[in-house]
């Protein structure tokens, strides 16, 4: 069996694998061919549009910077996403969970517990956060589980009462009169802005510790799932409830598991989001990063190792089409259009089926062509 | 006790309650659109998307062609629809994608394409809203007999011809549902397609059409915020009325009399939290209330349902 | 007279490979009732099937009226003038029985379906053949035995002048039964061909003018029921072909390890589907169980196995009452269970092979600690398992999905024989399997027997029953019909008669399961 | 569209007056333009630069959008890019501006709606930037003028201020627009209300239905393009309802669309409370090319200099005598003369705008 042929990277993969890369490969191109062609409809200068679209993340650090950090809460709820879908929960409350988690860790816990204290201020942060974006996807999940309500719909609900309950909060308590729709500044405190960061090449390069929280969550995250005896027990109830049933899993709590899981590090993202990037807090609407959750999961196969890549891929884009609208003035929202062309050919089952059924033929001939030289050999 | 006064003030206001119908018929057309979808088992969580996108092509329509011409825009606004409701047909049943993730991908896309293309179309490049080009208004129903009864001259005097549409949709939805021919093919396709199938139904066929009926009602949904509530389109105008809609789909079981009763709930809440501003009361607070609603409301329904079924069970056991 | 309907040679072979009809021939006369009997499995349905259109011969002829038909489709086979009532109903709950009668052909008043019509077009239907149904009545809200009349209609109103009725009776009472039948004679004097499948021989005899009989894909016999008994037609359906003989010692049955007394269990609808059954299952002896499909087993084995609940009498393992313990908690005191369905059930389908091996087994310390699984132990054990229970895959990091029916099953029972276990239940252990994987499967459960576990056997296999069981019981109309403690004298046709209702022991005898 | 058949790598506007030695300007937009107020205002006078100074400065609009994530690096990017200098504004902006004033010394800011700390080094954000200027609009004397013609018109005696989000320069408008009433009619009850909102429509629309079903005659909408949904609203609503705009002439922007819709809004516009970022901008890109422009001081842009006024439209001449037009004018006499004191919001002490408003609005 083992005729291991030396032709290269894919010669020892599956065929399955080889369709699902070509699948990506090819909705992938799809989307960036859609991106070129609205870019040729709308900038007055294409080429220049299409360079800062393609390589502007490349093209300094402070670009590159901005690339990162536009990943990095993405990373966070993509993971989250990961793992609610492993365990086949449609929890959609992450965008509350996000939002109120940077809301009470990222902001309240540093302007009124841990004022000027960043050693305890960000720790504390991120724990308060993420229990806040666990309660957030708790209340559908004991919903579903007490009442059989739909965890999809009350999770829906749940974003836009975390809104209000927040802008109430925001604009009947903590805001700081002087702006518009700010708490106080935690900066004020010790003086100076309290994100931390790496500054590398005279501060042109800035990358924010959430992103080692990031990439600390995804790492764990994965081992959770693939490596913690819960996480498996998880997978298997996202695989088949009833299998789980079976080998005698209750599959009920692990739900209400995967949710509490999925709204932690939604909350934490968000405390982390709104500790790097700002000095006070100013979410007056939802943030969208959970909705680009889902995409995240999608793109990652619900497997947290992959979030990494799939969120520099699309904070790549976003962070090249936002440089490009400041440039040429074109609009940051084409990214969403490829976004969501991407999404669709990717999971498109059928979308190249015929050239799949080819791949899976030709594979079975040369299968049977080697079997049929070795039996000869044998013979001769 | 001052503020109990004031709602007490705005109950007593029968302006309220014309503001109600008023702001009522998005949700409406939502929550009947995601009804008929969910009739056939297809849960159409791209609303948002479709409304967006529908409501942006309409009120283009509205503008360019033959001036402001409201009546043509929602004509597009309601074709621009079909087509979506298509597509995520399409998607769904010919590729195979799910569902939900089709829908999340149709609101990627609503709000992407439509704040993407706003300003390529517009003649002041605007960024925010179709301003620059006029698209007008649909008419309003003017109804003078009504001026003798200030009550009732209130609330339903001056109102939207597409406000009257879509009270007058939900019964057309119910008739269409429960009266005809492809109304029952959606009912029985969404709850049993094997049952449809053995007679000789195309599943996929009735599923399509119930999606284009979605869209459909997406389409008007789309094209009331920007002919009738207000008169142009500007980014993100569905605010979330899709996903509303979705909850009162799910909380009248997608069916059509208990799903605009929902909706209309979730009207009044809605008005209210804009009446109430002048009563003192936080109006963030208000704007709360509406979701909280559904969501106990999705709650005591549910328990509801799980009481019923409990119940026939136990009548079954007895036999 | 010449035959109304001529099915040739029919051959169908399944896309996962099963030859489920081998060239079978079925022919039937205008008005007459025409049975088709056969074991679970046999390919009655299947040929029905593609009578009806739903699936499509790879070879041979239909024939009506003379005419070869290609009945590619449902609607074409309605055209034909076929009805079918299915195995399971094909109804719309929440619809009127009116509504599930036309659905298909609704008439229409202007833009209007028109009820008024439909109810018209169902009490004509009923009239003419003296069904008495309310049209205007919601199916979720009538019993099963109307149901079933509802099925009929639903054929009968799109004037089909052949009716194919897939074991109607299997969820009727007998005064519903009875009841059918009336209807069903009535159907034959207007000229009717009935196609009429059931598994109760009584029934067959009763009603029907003749009887095809099925066997493995094979027609193998056709008589008309006037000239024969239900014995001979049993004969004719059962016939055993031992293939391999597992060698084993006689048993030396010990202690009991479950004990079942006067269960009953009520079925999904609150029906009662197994009646005040009792016996035991005793370490160190394979206890075998036979039955017709759907005469109570599944839910009784549900019951036993945590996955049900059940609604009188008692269930006792090692002393602890069953319905006290969760799944997890029975398998701690040692109760595996290989479940008939491995697809649904038995498996995680894009899990690992080596992740559905140790599925149930997190609790165990040699595979996880307090948090973190054991990679390690993990990894050599389940190779071992893979090359003790012969399992082909490339390794075990493949996902199970890619593997052939009967290495799945291999990593199902793999999976449950090496857990702790005291009590095995298996549920058509070798169902689908070839040769060589069914002898090593029955091999290792004479193995465990010999290592004093309780076995329990459940199998449609009668010669894998006849062969590994040391003591046998028959299920029938939800209650045990016979205990043999002892089965070296016991033939197939003996065991058929049980089966199918032809014959019933005593309650004395039958009380001896219980070992008391 | 593109440029087919240029093969010649093309320069971008700005490169090319950068190599004409042109002085640069980049009107930065922390939303986007379209707001037929604010931001679209200081487009406006960026256009007059090109127009009348475009032969020695060239100027460009840049937006952020609202996505308040990019803001810091968007602002970086544009210092970045080698723009003279750069026109900002809002108290969201300032804590990205400053260290940027450090960083790039070479670059002008031109700094809009906040005051800046440029000699207590102790205090609170000191910046001692010599190329820093900031300009301060008085919007409290404008929205006297038009919170004294609302009374005017008013026949309920009651108003209501309608703003986008509360911060020290909005409330800036209500002191001002509430006094103003109060000097016509001392009963007058101002009500003040938020929308939460500078770019929803809908919300605008909204609240200014709460607010005319309450009674408000005169809604002063005053959150830019989310303000523009109580001229969706006005038109809604019986005769006697009167809206006013604000930053730029909004009166005149619907009339000038020419649609009916057009002519109904414009109609119920009475005034609008023009600021104008144009002249601003305008100005100080004069004064700078004159060498007179004050950096590293505060500079109050008021009633005095036209920088701040109240809109005469058509509407306003019809719905208003001539007596209160004169009335009108006195008040804008007294104001420039220092007879009448207009309030501001700024330099108080927390807690003194709520007693403001509780003195004002019944329902506080
Ligand atoms: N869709 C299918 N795909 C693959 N194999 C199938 C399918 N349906 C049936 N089979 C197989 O074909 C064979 C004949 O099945 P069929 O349903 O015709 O049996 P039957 O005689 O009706 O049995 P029963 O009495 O249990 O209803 C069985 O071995 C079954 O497993
Ligand atoms: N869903 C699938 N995806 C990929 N490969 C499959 C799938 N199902 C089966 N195979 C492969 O096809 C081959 C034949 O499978 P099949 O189930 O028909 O075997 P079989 O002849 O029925 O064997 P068995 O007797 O063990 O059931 C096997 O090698 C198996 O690995
Ligand atoms: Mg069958
Ligand atoms: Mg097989």
């Amino acid at each position: 069996m083992n005729k291991t042929n030396k032709k290269g990277l894919f010669a020892n993969m599956s065929v399955q694998n080889k369709h699902s890369l070509l699948r990506m490969a090819v909705a992938i191109a799809i989307g960036l061919a859609l991106a070129t062609v609205l870019i040729f409809m709308t900038a007055e200068l294409p080429g220049v549009a299409l360079k800062y679209f393609f390589t502007a993340p490349l093209q300094d650090w402070s670009y590159f910077s901005f690339w990162i950090q536009k990943a990095v809460p993405i990373i966070f709820t993509g993971t989250a996403v990961c793992i609610m879908f492993s365990a086949n929960q449609f929890n959609l409350g992450l965008e509350g969970a996000f939002l109120l988690g940077g809301f009470f860790g990222g902001a309240l816990v540093n302007i009124y517990v841990a004022p000027g204290n960043p050693a305890l201020g960000i720790p504390l942060g991120c724990l308060v956060g993420g229990v806040v974006g666990a309660l957030i996807t708790f209340i559908p999940a004991i919903l579903e589980r007490l009442f059989n309500a739909s965890v999809m719909v009350t999770s829906l609900m749940m974003n836009y009462i975390c809104l209000w309950l927040s802008t109430f909060l925001l604009f009947s308590v903590f805001k700081d009169p002087k702006t518009s729709k700010s708490t106080y500044s935690w900066a004020s405190a010790n003086k100076e802005i309290m994100v931390t960061k790496f500054n590398l090449d005279n501060g042109k390069l800035t990358i924010f510790y959430s992103l080692i929280i990031a990439l600390i969550v995804v790492v764990i995250a994965w081992f959770f799932l693939y490596r913690s005896k819960t996480g498996f027990k998880l997978r298997q109830v996202g695989e088949n409830k009833n299998f789980a049933k079976y080998v005698g899993l209750s599959v009920g709590s692990l739900a209400i598991i995967a949710q509490l899981i999925g709204g932690f590090i939604a909350g934490l993202g968000g405390a982390c989001e709104i500790m790097s990037l700002y000095t006070n807090y100013r979410w007056v609407e939802l943030t969208g990063f959970g909705w680009d959750g889902v995409t995240m999961a999608v793109f990652a196969k619900n497997n947290p190792r992959n979030v990494p890549l799939a969120a520099l891929f699309i904070a790549y884009l976003r962070a090249g089409a936002y440089v490009m609208s400041i440039k040429c003035g074109i609009q940051v929202d084409m990214t969403k259009i490829v976004e969501a062309v991407i999404i669709l050919f990717l999971l498109a089952e059928k979308f190249l089926s015929k050239t799949y059924r080819k791949m899976i033929i030709a594979e079975a001939e040369k299968e049977r062509a080697e079997r049929a030289a070795a039996a000869a050999k044998l013979e001769g | 006790m001052k503020i109990l006064l004031a709602l007490l003030e705005v109950f007593k206001n029968p302006a309220f309650y014309g503001s109600v119908l008023a702001v009522t018929p998005p949700l409406l057309f939502a929550a009947l659109g995601c009804s008929v979808a969910q009739k056939a088992d297809m849960t159409n969580m791209g609303m948002e998307g479709i409304m967006l996108i529908s409501s942006f092509c309409g009120t283009l329509a509205a503008g360019y062609i033959g001036g402001p011409n409201p009546w043509l825009g929602l004509l597009v606004g309601v074709i621009v629809g079909a087509l979506l409701g298509y597509l995520v047909a399409f998607f769904n049943l010919k590729m195979k994608v799910d569902i939900i993730l089709v829908g999340i991908a149709m609101n990627l896309l609503g709000g992407g394409a439509t704040a993407f293309f706003l300003p390529l179309v517009t003649p002041n490049h605007d960024r925010t809203s179709t301003n620059s080009i006029q698209s007008g208004i649909l008419p309003l129903i003017k109804l003078p007999f009504l001026e003798k009864f200030p009550t009732l001259n209130a609330i339903l005097n001056n109102q939207n011809v597409l406000t009257w549409i879509s009270y007058i949709m939900i019964f057309v939805m119910a008739f269409l549902l429960y009266k005809t021919k492809l109304g029952l093919r959606i009912r029985a396709v969404g709850e049993n397609s094997n049952a449809a199938e053995s007679v000789g139904i195309s599943s996929s066929k009735v599923k399509t059409i119930a999606l284009v009926l979605s869209g459909i009602l997406g389409g008007l949904g789309g094209t009331f915020m920007s002919a009738a509530y207000l008169s142009y389109f500007s980014n993100g105008i569905t605010a979330g009325r899709g996903f509303i809609g979705l909850a009162a789909c799910s909380m009248g079981e997608a069916n059509p009399i208990p799903t605009a009763l929902t909706s209309i709930l979730f009207g009044f809440f809605y008005a209210l939290s804009n009446y109430a501003r002048t009563t003192g009361i936080s109006d963030n607070i208000m704007k709360m209330w509406p979701y909280i609603a559904t969501l106990i409301g999705v709650v005591i329904y549910s328990i509801n349902k799980t009481n019923k079924e409990k119940k026939r069970r136990a009548q079954l056991s007895e036999k | 007279m010449e035959n109304y309907l001529v099915m040739q040679d029919i051959t169908r072979v399944y896309d996962n490979g099963c030859i489920a009809n081998d060239k079978v021939n079925f022919s039937a006369k205008k008005g007459e009732i025409h049975a088709i009997c056969g074991e679970n499995g046999a390919g009655k349905t299947t040929l029905m099937k593609m009578l009806f259109g739903i699936e499509q011969p790879d070879e041979g002829k239909i024939i009506i009226k003379g005419q070869e038909v290609k009945l590619t489709s449902p609607t074409k086979a309605i055209e034909a003038g076929i009805g079918m009532v299915h195995q399971h109903f094909m109804l719309v709950p929440s619809l009127t029985v009116a509504e599930n009668v036309i659905l298909g052909i609704e008439p229409t008043k202007g833009m209007k379906f028109d009820m008024d019509k439909a109810v018209a077009m169902t009490e004509e239907v009923c009239k003419k053949y003296g069904f008495d149904i309310d049209p205007r009545a919601r199916v979720e809200d009538i019993t099963v035995g109307l149901k079933q009349k509802v099925e009929i209609v639903k054929a009968l109103v799109k004037g089909c002048d052949i009716l194919i009725l897939d074991e109607p009776t299997a969820v009727l009472t007998p005064q519903e039964t009875a009841e059918l039948f009336v209807q069903l004679k009535l159907l034959r004097e207007s000229g009717k061909t009935i196609i009429f499948i059931s598994h109760k021989l009584h029934e067959v005899k009763e009603l029907c003018d003749q009887v095809t009989v099925i066997r493995k894909g094979h027609t193998v016999a056709n008589f008309s029921t006037e000239g024969v008994t239900e014995a001979d037609i049993s004969r004719a359906m059962i016939g055993v072909d031992i293939e391999l003989q597992v060698a084993k010692t006689p048993a030396q049955p010990k202690e009991n390890v479950m004990v079942v007394k006067d269960l009953v269990v009520n079925n999904y609808v609150g029906k009662k589907v197994v009646k005040n059954v009792s016996f035991s299952l005793r370490a160190g002896e394979i206890v075998g169980l036979a039955g017709v499909e759907g005469n109570g087993q599944r839910e009784m084995i549900d019951a036993m196995t945590g996955l049900g609940v059940y609604a009188g009498g008692s269930i006792t393992m090692l002393g602890e009452e069953v319905k006290t313990k969760n799944i997890k908690g029975l398998r701690k005191l040692g109760l595996v269970h290989v479940p008939e369905d491995r697809m649904t059930l038995g498996i995680a389908r894009k899990m690992s092979i080596k992740e559905n091996m140790v599925a149930d087994k997190m609790d165990n310390p040699r595979y996880a600690g307090k948090i973190f699984m054991n990679k390690k132990t993990i990894q050599e054990d389940t190779d071992s398992f893979i090359k003790e229970y012969r399992v082909l895959c490339k390794n075990g990091e493949q996902p199970i999905f890619g593997l052939s029916g009967g290495n799945i099953q291999k990593v199902v029972v793999a999976r449950e024989f090496t857990s702790y276990n005291r009590l095995v239940v298996v549920d058509q252990p070798t169902r689908g399997i070839d040769v060589g994987a069914a002898e090593f499967i029955r091999e290792r459960l004479v193995q465990m027997r010999d290592e004093g576990k309780a076995v329990f056997l459940i199998s449609a296999d009668l010669g894998e029953l006849m062969n590994l069981s040391d003591s046998l019981m028959v299920m029938h109309g939800g209650e045990i019909s016979a205990y043999f403690p002892d089965i070296t004298n016991l033939t197939e046709d003996e065991l058929g008669f049980y089966m199918l209702g032809v014959k019933k022991m005593s309650d004395e005898e039958i009380r001896g399961a219980l070992h008391e | 569209g593109g440029n087919g058949g240029n093969n010649e790598p093309a320069k971008s506007a700005f490169e090319q007056a950068k190599e004409a030695g042109k002085f640069t300007v980049a009107f930065v937009v922390n939303g986007t333009l379209g707001d037929k107020s604010f931001f679209d205002s200081g487009n406006a006078g960026i256009e007059r630069i090109n127009a009348e100074l475009g032969d020695q400065a060239y100027g460009e609009t840049i937006e952020l959008t609202y996505d308040t994530s990019t803001w810091g690096t968007g602002l970086e990017e544009v210092f970045k890019t080698g723009w003279d200098a750069i026109i900002v504004g809002t108290y969201d902006m300032k804590e990205y501006t400053i260290p940027l004033t450090e960083q790039y010394p070479d670059q002008k800011v031109w700094f809009y709606d906040e005051v800046w700390n440029f000699d207590d080094a102790e205090g609170w954000q000191y910046c001692p930037s010599e190329n820093l200027y900031a300009m301060m609009f008085s919007q409290n004397e404008g929205s006297f003028v038009v919170g004294a013609m609302a009374a005017m018109l008013s026949q309920t005696g009651k108003v209501a201020f309608m703003g986008g989000m509360d911060n020290t320069v909005l409330d800036d408008f209500y002191v001002g627009f509430a006094q103003g009433a109060k000097y016509v009619n001392p009963n007058a009850d101002v009500n003040l209300s938020w929308m939460n909102s500078f770019s929803d429509a809908t919300a605008g629309k909204d609240t200014a239905q709460g607010l005319y079903a309450a009674g408000y005659d005169v809604v002063f909408a005053c959150g830019g393009q989310a303000g523009l949904g109580g001229f969706d609203q006005v038109i809604t609503e019986a005769e006697g309802n009167w809206v006013i705009g604000v930053d730029g002439d909004q009166g005149a922007y619907f009339a000038s669309l020419g649609t009916d819709e057009g002519n109904a809004k414009a109609a119920r516009c009475i005034t609008s409370m023009i600021k104008s970022l144009d002249v601003g901008v305008f100005e100080a890109c004069k004064r700078h090319l004159e060498g007179t422009l004050p950096y590293g001081t505060n500079d109050a842009l008021g009633i005095a200099g036209d920088y701040v006024r109240a809109a005469i439209t058509d509407t306003t001449t019809t719905v208003f005598t001539e007596e209160q037009l004169a009335t009108v004018n006195q008040i804008i006499e007294d104001i420039k003369n220092g007879t009448i004191v207009v309030e501001t919001a700024f330099n108080h002490e927390d807690g003194w705008f709520t007693n403001y408003v509780k003195q004002n609005d019944s329902t506080k």
